[in-house]
Formats: C-alpha cells, structure tokens, sequence
C-alpha cells in the first residue's frame, strides 16, 4: 500500500530517526574515521551516557540533554584516559590492529558490567516536557520525542564541525591519521592531539547517550545492539568524513524507515546491514570519502 | 605414527570408553564437557583465519548459527540422522567462507572485520524471517533420548564433538606444518611479498575461509541436538563471536595449541563460574581478563610458555 | 534480541576449588529438600527473573519458618542461566548430578524452559514451569505442569478475551491489524491472534513484524494506521512495547481496540514511565489489584515482597511474575506434602487432579499442563493522570475485564475516547 | 654475449589518476644481460618493474616474457614463470625465520619438496652470506641482513630473470661490493637481471647496457659510456 | 636579527646502517644553500637530522637566532619547528584529504605563526595564485607542481627563518623544476628568507644558490664552494655519474 501521504511521513520519520543514529555516530567518525582507532566500546559509552541522564532526571529532575552537556566533559577527562592507555600499551609499539580491536572489546565488557552491578537490567526512561507531544503539519506528523534529539545532533554536528574546521587543534585532528609525521612538523603533537580528538569523541557519548534515553527505553547490553548500526553509518559515510556521517546516518534512517513502512519493519536491519556490505565490496572509501 | 597422532587416537579412545561405560556416571560433565569441546572447534576455526591468514572474522556466531540451522532444515525435512548433518553443515557454511573468501579481494583489516560483523547480522535477519526453520518463534528439535551404546544421547554428542575438536585440532595442525600454513603466514605477514614470492594468495586464502567456515559449520551442527530449541537470539549469540576470538587470543593464535588453550581454559572457567560466581562478575572478569592479555601478553598463553622455558620450535 | 553469554573466567585456583565443591556432599539424613532450578539473573530477562527468585527465596523462607515439608527444610540451589538457552542443559545436569537436587523447576520463559524438557523427560522427572508459551505442543511429557494461566491452548487461548471483547462491540469492528516483535513470545501471540482473526471474519489489514532492536516505532503506526483498522492487536516485548505506545500517542492512533500482548505494561517501572499514556489501551495481564482477585495470601506476599524488592532494581509491585513464582513453589510444597514423597511420579500424578489453592487463586492443570481453563485476563488502563507508583499500587487503574468471574470494570470504547 | 629477447615492454603506459606515470616505454631485455635501468626520482622506475612484475595489472601496452604477452597474469604466475623481484623497501615475512622465508618462496615459486627444498633453502644462504642469521625472526635482522633476504628470496624463486630494485641503497661500500659480487656470480650462473640503483658507481660498474627513465619517458639506452655521455641524460641527472 | 645553522660531524643512519658520516655544513642569515647529490646519498637523512627526525650518533646541530644559541640535538620534530626552523619535507606529505587551505591553516599551527594566519595566509595565495584559485579543492587531487607548490606554501605558513627544502624538483616535468627554483629564488630574494635546500637537479640548484654542496656516500665531497666554483667543478659531473670509476 502506497499513498505519497505516508511517503512523505516516512520521510521525514526517517530523517528524524537518521538524526538521531548520527549523534550516535558521531564519536565514532572522530576516533574511527578521523584519528583510526577501532573504538568498538563506542555505543558502551553512549549507554553509560544514557544512565548519568537517567541519574540526573530520576535524582534532581534534570533535563537529560542538559545532563548530557554537563556530562560532555567528564567524558572528554574518560577518553582521554582511556586514549592514554591505548597509547601506551598499543599504539606506541605499533601493535594495534587486532589487539586495539581486543582491547575495546574488553572495554565494552567493562563499562556494560559495571552499569549492571549499579543498575541491574531494567529498562530505564527519562521524563521531559518534550517527550510524548506531536506536531501536525498538513499530514505530516513528527513527534517532538524525535525532533528535539534531531536537532540536538545536527547541533552537536555542527558544533564539532566548526570545532575541527575552525580550530588549529581541530584541523590537526583531521590531518593526524593521514600523515603523523608532517602533522609534527606543524609544530603539532599528534599524541595530544589523538588525545584531545578521543576525548571529543567520547564527550559526544555523554550527549547521544542522553538522546538515546529520550527515544527509548535502556538497559547495559543495548549499545551492542548500535555497534553494527554504528559502524555501518560510519563506513558508509566515508572514513575521515564527518559531514558524510551525518549523510549517512540520515540515509540510513530514512532506508529503514521506508522498508518499514512499505515492505516490512522485520527487513530494516537487514537493509542496512547490505547496504554496508555492498558499499564495502563496491566503494569501501564510503559514500563521501574523499 | 607422531606423537600428537598417538596423543588423539588415545583422546578419541578415552573419550569413547567414557561415553560408552558408567565410569563418569555424572552426565554434568558430558554436558560441560561438549560446550568447552565446542569452543575448542570454533576457536580452531577462526585462529585459521584470524591467527594464520591475519584476517579478523567478527562474525563467527553467524556460521556457527548456520551450521545450526542447516542442521534443523535437514531435521524438519527428513530427521537427518547427526552423522549427515555435520557434514552437510560443513559444507553449507564452506560455501558461505568461500563466499568470505572473496571479500578479502576488496577488504582487508578493519574493514573486513566489519564485513563480517555485517554478514552475519543479515544471516541473522534471514532466519529471523524464515518460518520453516522457525523463524523468530524458534524451532524445537527433539533428541532422541538415548542411543547405544551411549546411554544418554549428549553421552554421544559429547563424543562426536570430541572427535570433531580432534579432527578441528589435526586440520589445524597439519596447515600449520603444510605449504599451505607457511603460505598463510606469509600473506598475514605480507600479502603483496608473498604474491612475488610465488604464492597464490587469492587461492590460499579461499581455501583458508572455506576450510575455517566448514570447521565453524562443524561446531553448529549438533548444537539443535544439544539444546533442543533453537531461536536466532540464542544461535547467533554474540557470545560465540567474543569466544572466538578471545580463546586464541589468550592461548596465543601462533599454533594450534593456543586456540586448544584458550578454549579449554577460558571454556572450562565459563562452565565452573556459570554454576559458582555471581554472572556480572564473570562478565567483568572476561573484559579485566581480555584487556589483560592483550596488553601485558599478546602472544598469549603460549607466547608466555615460550618466553620463560625458551622457544620450544 | 541480542542476549549474550554473561560467562566468567576463573583462575585455575577456582578451577580446584569447585572441584572440591563437587566432590563434596555425602548424602546424609535430614538434609534439606533440595529444589534446583536456572533463572535468568543476568542478560536480557534478568529483571523478571531476579523479581521471580525473590518471590522463591520468599517461599523457601516462610515454607522453613513452618516447619519445611516432610519434616525437612527446603533449599532453593540455582543458577543464573544469562538468558541464554544455551546454558541450560548444563545447569540442569549439574543440579541433577552434581548437586544431586530433589525436586526441578524452571527458569523463566519459553526459550530457557525448553532446553531443559530433553533432560526431565530423560530421567522422567516432574518438571513445573514459570511461563513458558506452548512448550509441551512439541514435547507432549506427561509430566509438564506450567503456571502461566494461558490455557490449555495456550496459542489462541492467550488472546481469546481480547477477540471476544471486541466481538461484543456495537458495531462490530470488521478489520484488524496485527503486529508484533520478531521473537518468540510475540510471534506466537500473533500467531494466536491471527487464528482468531479469521474464525471471527475479521479482515486482516496490516500484518507486520518488526525487529526487536527497532529505534522509532512512528513509521510503523503511520503504516498501520494508514489502513484504518478497527482493531489494533500487538505483540511485544517490554523495550517495544515502551516505543509502541509512546508513537501511537504521539501519532494519535485512531483505532478503537488497541493492546493485546504487550509484555511490560505490567512492569512498575514501565508503568510509571509511561503514565498517562497508557490509558484506554486493553492489555494482558495476570494480576493486578482489583478486588475480584485478591486471593488468600496474596496481599501478605506482595508486602514481603515489595519490602524485599526495595533498592535491587527489580519491579517494585510485584504483582505479574513474583505472584506466580511463588505460587509454582506453592503447588510443588502442596504435592509433596499431600503425597508425603519425593516421587516425581506420585507428585506428577497428583498434580493431574488435584485443584490447588496459592497467592494467584485456584490452580487446576489440564492433562497437557497448562491450566485447565484460561485465566489470561484483559485489563483496560484506566483513569491514569501521573507518573506515581502509587497510581498503579491502587484499585481501577487496572481494571478487568475478561473473563467473566474476574471482571471489576467496564470497558471503555472506543480507544480514540477512552484515552 | 647475449642471446635471444627474454623480456619486452611494448608501449607500456601507466596512469594514477591523471598522472602518467610511465608514457609509452618500450624496452627490450636479452638473455643473460646486466641491465642497468636508472633515472632521477620518480622517474618511473618502480613503476616499471611493478607493471612488470604484476604488482601493477591495469597497465596498458604489452609485457612480453619469452615471447609470451603476461596480460593480466597475477604475480604469482610471473614469479613462477621466472621473473622474480626484489622490494626496495625491504618486505619480508616478518614472523619467520630467514630460513623460512626462503623455504616458502622455494616451495612455491619452484614447487620443490622436502630434503630438495632444504638445500636450496641452505645453498641460497650461503650464497648470500645469510648462514650464520638463518634461523633468526626476520624482524629482527639489520638493514643489511634485510637487503640480503630481499634478495635471497628473490633468488629462492629460481629466477630466469631477476629484478633487483635499489638492493644497495643505505649499504656501505664494502656491502655494495659485496652484493655486487653475488650479483655477478648470478649472472654468471645464467640468470638475466635488471638492476635498479642510485648507486652510480655501482650501476655503471655492474651494467653491459643501461636504459634511463625521465619523467615516464625512456631517454637514453645503450652501453654506459654512451648512457653516460649523451647530453640527455646529463640535462635529466643535473639538470637543465 | 640573525640566523645561522651549524652541523658539525654528523654521524647517523637508520638501524646499523649509517647514511651520513661526519658530515659538516652551516648556513647564514640570507643565504640560499643547496646540498647536491643524487640520490641515497644522504641528503635526505642531513635535512631529518636537523628537524629532530632522525637522531645523530654523533656530532653537532646548533642554531644561533638573534644571538642565542639552541642545541638541536634530541629536540622532538615540532620543538625544531617552533624555534622557527621549517621543512618542505621529501615526496611533499601533503595531508590529501584535507582542502589546500585546510593545509596551510595546519602550517600555521606554531604558537608563533597562529596570529599571523590570515596575513600570511594571504601571502601565500599572492605568492602562489594557483593555490588560491584551488584553495576548496582535495590536496590529494592536485597535480605534483601544485602539490609542491602548496608543501612549500605550508612551511612558510609557520613564519619560518630558516627553511630546509627536501628534492622540490622530485616527480616534476623539467619545465615545472625551473619554475619551481624560480619560486624559491623569488621567495627568497623578495623575503629574505634563509633556505637549505636538497636538490639533485644540479643544474636548476646551482641557479639560485649562493653556495653548494656535494654529498657523496655520506661525506662532503665539496664542501661550501660558491655557485660559480661548483659550476665549473668537473668533479660534479664524475659524482653524479659514477664515471669517477
């Protein structure tokens, strides 16, 4: 069944859905694509985001965006830690790749247990005044629940694009992985300059986290659900390309919501999933990749 | 005859007489027993592309789950006896390695890695959707309750594993001492230096993808048996994926010994904290364990072995 | 749904030390009655099966402050299954062998019940089960008994009340839409649904599934609603449930029956979340605080309960699983005491006829295991204005309406109204 | 001096993008001959052996070994075929011995066995000096020690035609002339080589022909001292 | 308002191999001087020795600015840098995927250049107007002139007093190679810029060169000669080619 009333709907439901995959993303364009650590602990990031919005809004009632802001830089002080570590143990002695891989993985395992012990596996949920509304225009309905994270994001998007554009530690994060040593005779130090880049990265959690929590509903093992999704986005959009994340993730928003619609919600994953395989074996420099 | 021949021609008959007499009447450790011994299979398998060849495959629980679902498909269509499904889940997930194989043309590294995760969650989303072999409501395989002159049925699956982990084992071992294995390390070392060097890599590697996807097709196929009740969540668990790569990582992906070590160990551990230590505690001794090795021993249990009683080659 | 094995690692220290640990326990006299089961404390069920073990360990503690059963105290000896089927056949074996148990019951849930079904009926034990869907449609064990109170049909049985209140509607409504989760329980409510779609004539508009990870549920309202249907039935798990509800109030759904098998309405902490929004939506359940259910015992168990529960991120009431774990336990201590034996086939026997009294009402099983006769009730959200705990500790936010013996309310129709 | 045509390049053009790596070269090499094949950075020279050696198949022109067009034929192929190649920069398998190193190529490139294999494996060690490193991780050898795997895998191929790309560079002059030696004893033996060298001492004293390559181009092509007189050449190494 | 460079007795190389032995220049305030040799013969690896990239044996690299003398021995890359020392380093490491001026805004990343970006961004678009036509464009994507062009553009960007030039005539046609000295020289001449540049385009070199030397096998084989002695030197042609046998 087809009528352009749902099309349009689905549209924009897409867009609004691909909004929110790219601020989930979005860490992961910086520490994958931009400084080439495999961060697979991303989404685990985004999760313990998602509980300090819980903490704030089930403890004082705070906004969870708000929450998220604040948290943003105590996950910078994470990540940088944790890029820290991976320096020293993996990076310094050029033994990445594989053990990198490993080592995130045991990362993820980490943060999930811990949130665990503290929290169990209930579902938990925020309450804000913009969760639940609905906006009708014409025939096009978008509720407020997915339109303020949309807008949160393509804010944050823009934030760290003017950051990395506009900056001289930006444009350093940009050039790190694409010639180390050139980078340091800019007078830079590209180890500092990973560092500030991971730390970003991981400050993008703490408020895709709080977005996660508006959307729906958390518990620990949910980021692992978003670690395909995640990477997908970020190859599809071209390593090294943050506007082409933010593309990609509206892309496949929009794909799943479409499939959704008028094939079959169960094929969605699956679409994206291909999606990925075949940019992978046709153009693995991803849509955008320059 | 080698030693190593004569040492799994003594497990398989060890095995055998265990599970055909009562001298370990306590079936726990038939059951404990056929999950380490299937991690033993899996991890073999990968160490055969990720150890030797240096290709990474996330997506380990997806051929595991195949082999799985070839198996049920048999079962639903003619009760296929296990002793034809194994084989023929081999040969089904082979054909899906070989097809792996020839995403190593375009992807290499991360990048393959990721294809694979990819794979297997479109398997995952195919199985999930196809209600013959039970969709996402799970398909029930009853086990005969016992064959002689096993006794209790897992008795015999217990066995068959064992000898499946043995033939896993051999393969990887004869690879290790073949051209072919030499050839292996030389594209993990160096695929284009080994291309001038006269290997046909293209050729080495499918062969490696297959034979890794047959061994992985292997370790599913008694799986329907084993639990009974399949459904994709449990089949594709991730757990198969993080196992099989944890396991040679820990015991070393070097030889053949290390994926047996990891396996055995962090296998057997998983079965003794599953019915002792709180689980939330297990979980965050997997990652404290992983990010250990990774970083203080990443030549694993073996490379520690060799470090401290000298190199044993 | 992704659930993943929650394993642990020990060193080899660990490794002796069990071994010592299973070498041990001689048998001896007066040992306590030892009841093993596996539940689900970590992965994907966890925070139903940590509500039901407090529910059990409840149980265990009042059945030994009365003097245990046959003279003997009773021990609950489990194992954390991580919501992974895969694990279960060896906890099993490891109660039967190792800790050398009395008496089994299950885990919570279909998909950790059945893996352990090829082991009861290896050794022919008597196996009661916490909520599992049809699982004996395959195994056909005689000595199954299950507690959910689906029905001896349990397929069709599970959405029985839901057609025929919406059957009693004037008019009639003619279409419907079905959708649920690509997972096990949901895909079997469907199932069930759809069967009694075609026998009441309705016309199948929609009929969708999703995957249970799905982030926005408004592309799917949107699809549903584009075909106007008079009926919405839905089948799904908590995390979707949350997502379902909270875009067809957004969407404004017009529909004028909407609910069905939502699993996690029924949780405190989901009821809380959402509020208001739940009103007018007609939805299983197994329990809830209205006066026509407030069997003998069931109050003085929910206080125990709701003081136990109390900071371990379990469900605050307690009213849907924790009232039949306990009244599993129930049965089991009620045959063991009637038949005065551990004899799995005497108690198995007695369970075939007896009618059991426990904290959820009266317990008769039919000759396939389920109960006798479907209590699956239908409960309208009604009247719901805050996000209290309290709202839904109350008698008439939940109000029953299916089956009959049970009903303590009216319906309110159509859904577009009632909300 | 020297015989028949073993290898012919014919119009062999190379593009990266719009950059024309190689443009047109056409060259001949003949059985058995020292050929010196040198040009300024960047000039086209790795270029040219990649295209040759397979490394680079989407080149345009013709490769012909022995009379046979190479087309798209892999690597591998050409190895076993006899033309074997070292790297500039050195790429051994790094997780083997020296020993292994040259096993595998034997194995592979010759299809020898066994004890065979073995004592090619020894003889090419020797040969190259490499005995006394032999069971050593390749990782771990020195830049020399590296160069001479470079080379001795090479050679492990039983090349009929051997492409050594700057297999001196960075070497003293002491290990210049040491390679060299092996180099001419090789030769001696019935293998033709393509030397690639910086290293003009080296080149002009190891070369019976030499072709230079400017900006993709072939410049000059004949004896040394010709090579080395022609004003071409002069203007490409210093300049205009 | 002076600058000079040192090097003396520089011994290095990469592992046990040594490129460079007991090697000796030095360069004054204005100069323009061209160290000449074909290639592997350590040109390359004297330039990395004074940027701090490659760590001599032994031996001495001082720089003396505005009368203070600095030890550059074991400074880091990006130290060198900051006490105003750039290199336009071999093959160009242009970071491709960057845009050219996303490229020279990176040059400007010393703490002294950061305040001068926008004149000396300025600058380099005057000095070189085909960067500034394609200044949104992918470094990467640029034909070699261009790319050299814009690694040259980029050190500069950084206020450098001293500039090292690695082989700017590498992978060029000839008639880019004259035009490109002729950038230097013109840079040079109308900026007062100090420039060391490795070159083995003798004759383009000794061009704009007030002075020269020859490497050969890691020893100077003509040491600080004038452009004019350099050019009638017979040894010259012998060295480059190894006609001296």
């Amino acid at each position: 069944m087809f009528t352009f009333d749902l099309f349009w709907n689905a549209l924009v439901a897409g867009a609004l859905l691909g909004g929110f995959y790219a601020a989930v993303s979005l860490g992961l364009s910086i520490t994958f694509g931009q400084l080439d650590i495999v961060n697979i602990a991303h989404p685990a990031f985004v999760i313990l985001g998602a509980y300090i919005a819980y903490m704030g809004n089930e403890w004082w009632g705070f906004d969870p965006i708000l929450t998220g802001l604040v948290a943003a830089p105590v996950f910078y002080a994470i990540g940088v830690g944790v890029y820290r570590f991976y320096y020293e143990a993996f990076e310094r002695r050029d033994d990445e790749a594989l053990r990198g891989l490993a080592f995130f993985f045991g990362v993820m395992f980490i943060v999930e247990v811990v949130l665990i012990m503290a929290y169990g596996v209930d579902f938990r949920s925020v309450q804000a005044p913009y969760i639940g509304g609905n906006w009708e225009i014409g025939t096009i309905g978008i509720p407020t629940r997915m339109f303020v994270p949309c807008m949160v994001s393509i804010a944050m998007f823009a934030a760290v694009y003017t950051y990395l554009a506009r900056t001289f530690t930006g444009r350093a994060i940009l050039a790190v992985s694409q010639d180390r040593l050139a980078l340091e005779l800019m007078a830079a130090d590209p180890v500092r300059v990973k560092q500030v880049g991971f730390g970003l990265g991981i400050g993008t959690a703490a408020i895709a986290g709080a977005l996660l929590i508006i959307i729906i509903p958390i518990e620990p093992s949910v980021g692992r659900l978003y670690i395909g999704q995640v990477f997908a986005i970020v190859v599809l959009g071209g390593l090294g390309s943050i506007s082409g994340t933010l593309v990609a993730a509206l892309i496949l928003g929009v794909a799943e919501s479409l499939v959704s619609t008028f094939y079959g919600p169960s094929w969605a994953p699956a679409v994206a999933f291909s999606v990925l395989l075949i940019a992978l074996a046709v153009r693995p420099q991803g849509l955008f990749g320059r | 005859m080698t030693r190593f021949w004569i040492g799994a021609g003594a497990v398989i008959a060890i095995g055998l007489l265990l599970a055909v007499t009562d001298i370990i009447a306590n079936s726990f450790w038939f059951f404990a027993a056929y999950v380490v011994l299937q991690y033993v299979v899996l991890a073999t398998a990968w160490n055969i592309m990720g150890g030797y060849m240096g290709y990474v495959n996330f997506g380990s629980a997806g051929f595991f789950a195949i082999g799985a679902y070839t198996a049920i498909v048999l079962y639903n269509l003619v009760k296929a006896p296990l002793l034809v499904m194994i084989p023929l889940s081999g040969i089904v997930c082979g054909l899906m390695g070989l097809g792996m194989g020839y995403l190593t043309l375009r992807l290499r590294g991360v990048y393959f890695a990721i294809g694979t995760l990819a794979l297997a969650v479109v398997l995952e989303t195919l199985m999930v959707n196809w209600d013959y072999v039970g969709g996402a409501t799970g398909a029930y395989v009853i086990r005969p309750r016992t064959l002689e002159p096993f006794g209790d049925y897992v008795k015999f699956l217990t066995f068959v594993m064992l000898v499946l982990a043995v033939i896993a084992v051999a393969a990887a071992r004869w690879i290790e001492r073949a051209k072919f294995g030499r050839g292996l390390h030389a594209i993990r070392d160096d695929e284009i230096a080994a291309e001038c060097a006269g290997i046909p890599t293209l050729r080495l590697k499918l062969i490696a993808t297959t034979l890794s996807g047959f061994l992985m097709g292997i370790a599913g196929a008694p799986f329907p048996l084993y639990v009974g009740f399949v459904e994709p969540a449990s089949a594709f668990n991730l757990a198969y994926a993080v196992n099989a790569i944890a396991m040679p990582m820990i015991g070393g992906t070097t030889m053949w010994a290390g994926p047996v070590i990891g396996a055995l160990l962090l296998g057997t551990a998983q079965q003794i904290a599953n019915v002792t230590i709180s689980s939330e505690l297990n979980l965050l001794i997997v990652g404290l364990v992983l990010v250990l090795f990774v970083t203080l021993a990443p030549e694993g249990i073996v490379g520690l072995v060799r470090k401290y009683f000298g190199r044993g080659r | 749904m992704i659930s993943l094995n929650k394993r642990g690692l020990l060193a080899g220290a660990a490794a002796l030390g069990a071994a010592a640990l299973i070498a041990a326990a001689p048998a001896k006299a007066a040992e306590p009655i030892k009841i093993g089961f596996s539940m689900a404390l970590t992965g994907g069920l966890a925070g139903a099966g940590k509500s039901a073990l407090i529910a059990m360990q409840i149980w265990e503690k009042d059945t030994n402050a009365a003097g245990g059963l046959l003279g003997r105290q009773v021990k609950l000896i489990y194992y954390d299954d991580q919501t992974n089927p895969a694990t279960v056949p060896g906890i099993y074996t490891k109660l039967l062998d190792v800790d050398k148990v009395d008496l089994v019951v299950s885990g919570y849930g279909t998909n950790l019940i059945a893996p352990a079904m090829p082991i009861m009926m290896q050794r022919n034990l008597t196996f009661i089960a916490l909520f599992g869907l049809a699982v004996n449609d395959k195994f056909n064990y005689d000595r199954y008994f299950q507690i959910l109170p689906a029905g001896p049909k349990p397929i069709t049985d599970w959405s029985r009340g839901f057609f025929e209140l919406a059957m009693a509607q004037d008019p009639k409504p003619k279409t419907i839409a079905l959708v649920g989760a690509d997972a096990e329980f949901a895909k079997n409510a469907v199932k069930g649904a759809r069967i009694h779609a075609k026998n009441y004539g309705l016309k199948i508009v929609y009929d969708g599934s999703y995957h249970p990870k799905t982030a926005d549920f408004t592309p799917i309202v949107r699809a549903i609603q584009a075909r106007k249907p008079d009926v919405v039935y839905v089948g799904s798990y908590p995390p979707d449930s949350v997502g379902m509800v909270k875009a067809a109030t957004e969407m404004g759904l017009k529909t004028k029956l909407f609910g069905g098998g939502m699993v996690g309405l029924q949780y405190a902490t989901i009821m809380t979340a959402l509020g208001p929004k739940l009103n007018g939506i007609v939805n299983y359940d197994f329990w809830v605080p209205e006066p026509t259910l407030n069997f003998k015992g069931v109050e003085a168990f929910l206080k125990k309960y709701q003081t136990e529960a109390k900071g371990k991120g379990v469900d605050p009431l307690g009213y849907y699983l924790p009232t039949y774990a306990h009244a599993y336990l129930e049965i089991l201590g009620q045959a063991v005491k009637a038949t005065n034996s551990l004899d799995h086939g005497k108690l198995a026997e007695h369970m075939r006829k007896t009618t059991y009294d426990t904290v959820v009402g009266k317990v008769k099983f039919a000759p396939n295991g389920e109960w006798a006769k479907t209590r699956t009730l239908m409960v309208q959200y009604q009247g719901i204005e805050d996000n209290k705990l309290d709202t839904f500790a109350k008698a008439g936010t939940r109000v029953v309406l299916y089956p009959k013996e049970w009903v303590s309310g009216k319906l309110r129709y159509p859904y577009t109204e009632a909300r | 001096m020297t015989g028949e045509t073993i290898l012919a390049v014919e119009d062999l053009t190379m593009r990266f993008g719009g950059f024309v790596a190689l443009d047109s070269v056409n060259a001949e090499v003949y059985e058995g001959e020292r050929l010196g094949l040198i040009g300024p950075n960047g000039s086209g020279k790795t270029t040219m052996i990649n295209c040759i050696s397979g490394a680079l198949g989407n080149y345009t022109g013709t490769v012909r070994f022995r009379g046979r067009d190479l087309g798209s034929l892999k690597p591998h192929r050409r190895t076993r075929l006899g033309i074997a190649r070292s790297f500039q920069i050195p790429r051994p398998f790094r997780s083997q011995t020296v020993r292994e190193n040259l096993a595998i190529t034997i194995e592979y490139a010759t299809g020898a066995s066994g004890a065979e294999r073995d004592d090619r494996a020894e003889e090419v060690l020797q040969s190259m000096g490499l005995g006394p490193r032999a069971d050593a991780i390749s990782a771990g050898l020195t830049q020399i020690e590296m160069r001479k795997l470079e080379l001795a895998r090479a050679l492990a191929a039983r090349p009929q035609l051997l492409i050594s790309d700057e297999a001196m560079a960075g070497l003293s002059s002491n290990e210049v002339d040491e390679l060299l030696e092996i180099l001419f004893r090789l030769n001696e033996s019935g293998v033709t080589i393509i030397m690639i060298e910086h290293i003009m001492r080296a080149v002009m004293r190891f070369s019976q022909r030499i072709v230079v390559l400017d900006a993709g181009k072939k410049i000059a092509d004949g004896e040394p001292d010709a090579v080395v007189a022609d004003p071409a050449v002069e203007r490409a190494y210093l300049g205009d | 308002m002076a600058i000079e460079l040192t090097v003396e007795g520089v011994e290095a190389g990469y592992g046990t191999v040594r490129v460079l032995h007991g090697v000796s220049l030095n360069v004054r305030e204005g100069e323009t001087v061209a160290l000449l040799g074909t290639n592997g013969n350590g040109k390359s690896t004297l330039l990395k020795c004074i940027m701090g990239i490659v760590r001599p044996e032994s031996g001495r690299i001082d720089v003396e600015i505005d009368g203070e003398k600095i030890d550059l021995v074991g400074l880091a890359p990006r130290e060198v840098v900051e006490r105003g020392i750039g290199l336009v380093p071999e093959g160009r490491r242009l970071f491709p995927r960057l845009t050219v001026e996303e490229n020279l805004t990176l040059g400007a990343f010393r703490g002294a250049a950061r305040a001068l970006l926008s004149d000396n961004l300025a600058f380099c678009f005057e000095a070189f107007p085909v960067l500034a036509q394609r200044r949104r464009q992918l470094a990467g994507s640029m034909s070699g002139g261009e790319q050299q062009m814009l690694a040259i553009a980029r050190a500069l960007m950084s206020s450098p007093r001293l500039l090292l030039v690695d082989e700017p005539s590498v992978g060029l046609a000839p008639i880019l190679v004259s035009r490109m000295i002729a950038k230097i020289k013109e840079l040079k001449d109308e900026h007062g810029l100090t420039v060391l540049m490795a070159e083995q385009n003798f004759n383009q070199a000794i061009k704009i060169a007030d002075r020269g030397y020859v490497i050969v096998h890691g020893e100077m084989a003509l040491a600080g000669e004038s452009a004019d002695a350099l050019r009638e030197n017979e040894l010259v042609k012998q060295y480059y080619l190894g006609t001296d046998l």
